[in-house]
């Protein structure tokens, strides 16, 4: 801590250098653990969004499918963990390197090191990256090979996710607000906490996969009219959605990674007011939209429904992710209010060429994601950009009179991820399609994959199956899975 | 950080007052950072609480009426988000002011500041206030419409609570133990986490909505005995009941606010320990309870049954929130087994003037928060109240020889909140019900809400129901929210 | 802070002793706030296991049990908050006492002191009911509510606070953070968050307990096969696991108890690294074991299942709870794949033996914790050693080579918690059983805990069962949805 050192020397007298460079150590020592601290449990809340992801996956599928789904979100937990350790942080923040990937700390090699960064960096970003890909097993789930699954969530969150994460968040990335020169239109992007580089890339994704399969049996009749295919448990989709709500509070004023640098020293004022902004502007963007959407659906529709009312708060949170940290919290409320329309427009769009995503999840991720990039570049305020982004020249919000570099890079910003995961993912999910391995066959969709894949049903309420079978004298689980027996 | 550096200035030698100013501006943000860091956190966990609560709620009530509740749970935190941020914060803590209502920080202007209140605060209280909307949520349950649901959980977040809040917590307040002089009684209130101040308030307004509309058809039968509705899940119940368990560490020890003040500096003591305390307390008081309703439930019943025990646990949470800082954990054990007696009393009462709560709420949240008011009156220890309120005239537990003073501040208070909101939100209801905006029709009631109003059931467990729906080609959510649809 | 002061006095010259100790205590306040926030809220995160725990035994019983096993769950965080605070802590942590238990401390009694905070004892706490909570899950479906009760005090507030005072306490024969030097073969024991203290206990706990019941009614048919009974929801037991998950970030982190300790000052490096790291190889060894348990069992059983791939998970958890703070990155994915392999292995022979464990706990937190505490003594590496665990002599992993004296410690604690728990446990459960307090009766297990002892089923989705047609009193016949007399 030079700065601390060089200013307190000579204030204790000319020969204090020494204490002040014991002093100092103590306060950079004592910053390290509060930083890491809040980091820590910051990346824990982040984690607790899988939860939320594999429960509200569950609730929206219909229940002979839902076995196949939750399994799918436990190992983006899983295989993302392996991945992202052995590659995928190098990809994203290996530095130095150029501003395209990464290629250092494979493995956390020469972690921890003095860049900073830290174990906790990596469990944070690998939170991040198993959000992601949670994203896309929404898009396609019902009707998706398993093995498709596995091949296409590796993909995803060991390189194409890795990379973008690099462009816009590592210090070398070409797009990134973290270069030390040559910003992107003199400007880089600003992207707190990933509408861009997780909602759209996951959204993205999730969109080519459930194009390139097509919708499920019976999601459109033979008129081509849409025929809702209910999920299975609201009560699943609220659990899921409060356990997002929880985990974005990990999500969206953790990506500061630090509390406690002060703006104006010795008073009340440093990062941890604008932690606790962007807690507030993050709440504030869900909270409208959910309102929204009650009142918007309830005219569209006639009913209260409370599983819209879920995904336009989800299509809040994931519009204001990107601008959370540096607008001001009226401007989360039209964030929110906006982002519950855009949802509206996309799932009307979606129907209308049909176009099936049982989550909504492209439209959510990727519709209400792409929205809030340009939120922000419309309304980035100039005192919280000049605060959380110091080193990047200032450039904010064009209707806060900022001018439109931002808002031209954020477009770039856009277009490059929808380009880049349409060419990466778009081509992997076209081969996996080409070779027979993305969709399951007509019959298994009917039956179901609890059934014909996963060992049996999810739920058994009800006593009778099991002594049946237990009166068959069946071996361990074979015809167990079939708790209807076809023999019988 | 006037005291530090007065008192490091002359430590360090006669011209150190910039060394010392330096040094103590370092602390005050290092504080100012672990302090946020807490609360941020704590308020994450309070929030968990609406999780906790929508969990539940949908676990207490019949499945036909799963989607209606969750969808309150969903819109008591959306509603209180908008209205807590644009009047209801303010009307709490917008100091300066007057004793009864709060005027300043209207959407949150000129936060933070150096009162110091910042955005960490303010989203602290609004996870507090939310909570109030969720208790009366519960007491009425399954037979209320939802237009009255938006209108009264809008009011109570948005002015009822606030007041009440600003009474006993903001520094103007009458009845608050933050003032600078002027006390209530010379000792103002101690209620540290709001056994008044939200729970009570949310019972007595759940008691009046639940006493104005009447009980749930099938109740009382013709004859007037008791029938038990059985809520639909007793999984969800003992999920909603951990989730708040876990809640109630951000609610109580969060209460303080900060952790790094000292008590006795350079020791191990200071208010990290009192918050430690507080979370024992909570836990002991929640366990004996817990324990004491299982075995009085068996001795009533002859069942060991899990749903009563968890409602004696919360009971017992409920109570202890006054006085968890300020007491020593054997009288929370003391605390926790009078509140499993006093729920167990007020469910023998309300069942014998037949009070329809679905969730015993009013019996919980008002009967237990009035106890553990009274009891903080007579427990208070001397040298816990002297550390938490070191502003406030020393007077504590009756019990513990601290005088009657506190005792008779407390019982001003549970009436004053009972009064306040029996006139508000007793009167409020009154006139919904007047206006016919109550209670619904006795046809939607039988059919349960979420078919009629809610766009079909929570649940589909199984196929056929959809596939039927889909044969009959209906467009989008019209007859498939009929699973048995009639016409068959 | 003796330390601070007397190196910053120097520092400021000779006469500012006062200043030097005013400010070394600004910084001793600080790191208490720091540390004190970082252990409440793994506290925090360790009791959200008992969420996870409740879900999983939930969704891993038949729907005819849950309410019983439910209530086991908050009743495990009940009664062990009261004996815990009454004696368990005591017994535990009571310092100073001798080498088997402790006897100081008694309803926290002279808490807090320089040494144990209130944190600290919320912290074990929760650790304590971990325990407990997965030996009701080796027991399910079959036990008596009352056997239960009497097992669950004893557990918590006796037979797991020994183990934990032995080999966690500064007091504890075979303790790696003795003050003395009498270390365990030179070296004593590193089990760092309770692969041995908390697994192994619960496991064996629970085995006894099982084996003296004897399997489920159905569990084994006439001619000895093996017919799985299986959970009635797949979901509560994802939803358990991913809490247990989230939970034992507080479980193994937050072991250190402390985050602010420097291992070289004003630098990046510290205690946080630590804990980071710890974060890492537990994430790593549950994510692998779960990938393994996957592959392994398509390949045994032609499925992807879920629910296996979740016990996987867990399993390396399990098994990397003893040696996180002391482990490569690396190392961990290596205990990861063996704890899947090994909870396979116990599975298969469990079935052999017909030893039935509706949740496998007894194979997952025995054999995989067994596994781990060993894996601890091979893999440990020198250098974490060295900073986790700065006042013991450097003994370390045979295979980073360290010699083998830390893995003969290492398998001194697993014999010595088998046999403390089996003799005192196995006791308990045998008196139990010959008293006729332990099993059901073979009626009450056809139909179910939930109708005859717990006031009624768990759920009630169809709404004819709930409706007062029948005139009857609260909860009385309502408790039958399928009313015999019709």
């Amino acid at each position: 801590m030079a700065t601390c050192s060089g200013d307190l020397a000579p204030l204790l007298g000319p020969n204090a250098t020494a204490a002040a460079d014991y002093i100092c150590n103590k306060f950079s020592d004592s910053s390290f653990a509060v930083d890491n601290t809040y980091l820590l449990f910051s990346a824990y809340l982040v984690f607790s969004m899988q939860l939320g992801f594999a429960m509200l996956c569950a609730g929206s599928v219909r229940a002979k499918n839902t076995m196949n789904i939750m399994l799918t979100n436990v190992l983006d937990a899983a295989i993302g963990g392996l991945f992202y350790y052995l590659f995928g942080f190098a990809f994203a923040f290996g530095s130095p390197s150029n501003g395209f990937i990464g290629r250092h700390h494979f493995a956390l090699r020469s972690i921890p090191n003095s860049s900073p960064i830290d174990y906790s960096n990596f469990l944070y970003q690998w939170a991040f990256a198993i959000a992601a890909a949670g994203i896309t097993s929404g898009s396609i789930a019902e009707r998706t090979q398993f093995v498709a699954y596995l091949i296409y969530s590796s993909f995803l969150t060991g390189f194409v996710y890795p990379v973008v994460s690099h462009w816009f968040w590592a210090t070398d990335g070409w797009g990134s607000a973290f270069r030390p020169d040559d910003f992107l239109f003199g400007s880089g992007v600003i992207d707190f906490a990933g509408s861009g580089v997780v909602h759209i890339v996951g959204g993205v994704a999730g969109l080519w996969g459930a194009l390139i399969e097509g919708p499920r049996i019976g999601r459109f009749d033979h008129s081509g009219r849409s025929v809702a295919l209910r999920g299975h448990s609201a009560t699943l989709v609220v659990l899921g959605t409060f356990m997002l709500w929880f985990g974005w509070y990990g999500f969206n004023p953790g990506s500061f990674n630090r509390i406690s640098p002060f703006y104006t020293s010795g008073n009340y004022y440093g990062q941890w007011s604008a932690v606790g902004r962007t807690a507030v502007t993050t709440t504030l963007a869900g909270c409208t939209a959910a309102l929204t959407t009650l009142f918007g659906k309830r005219i569209l529709t006639g009913h209260w429904n409370v599983t819209d009312v879920c995904n336009g708060l989800l299509g809040g949170f994931a519009a204001i992710t990107a601008g959370c940290s540096v607008v001001e919290p009226w401007a989360a409320i039209i964030c929110g209010f906006v982002a519950a329309l855009v949802l509206i427009g996309c799932n009307k769009l979606a129907e209308k060429v049909k176009y099936d995503d049982p989550l909504e999840a492209a439209q959510l991720h990727g519709g209400c994601g792409a929205w809030g990039v340009i939120f922000t570049a419309l309304f980035a305020s100039e005192k919280y950009v000049r605060e959380v982004y110091p080193s990047r020249p200032v450039r904010y919000g064009l209707f806060m009179g900022g001018g439109g570099r931002l808002l031209a890079a954020h477009v770039i910003q856009i277009l490059v991820i929808v380009g880049w995961v349409s060419v990466t993912m778009g081509t992997l999910f076209y081969i996996l399609h080409k070779f027979k391995l993305l969709r399951i066959s007509a019959e298994d969709e009917l039956a179901g994959m609890d059934l014909t894949r996963h060992g049996g049903l999810a739920y058994v309420y009800h006593d009778e199956d099991e002594n049946e079978s237990q009166k068959q004298r069946t071996e361990m689980r074979k015809i167990e899975s079939h708790p209807t027996p076809p023999q019988v």
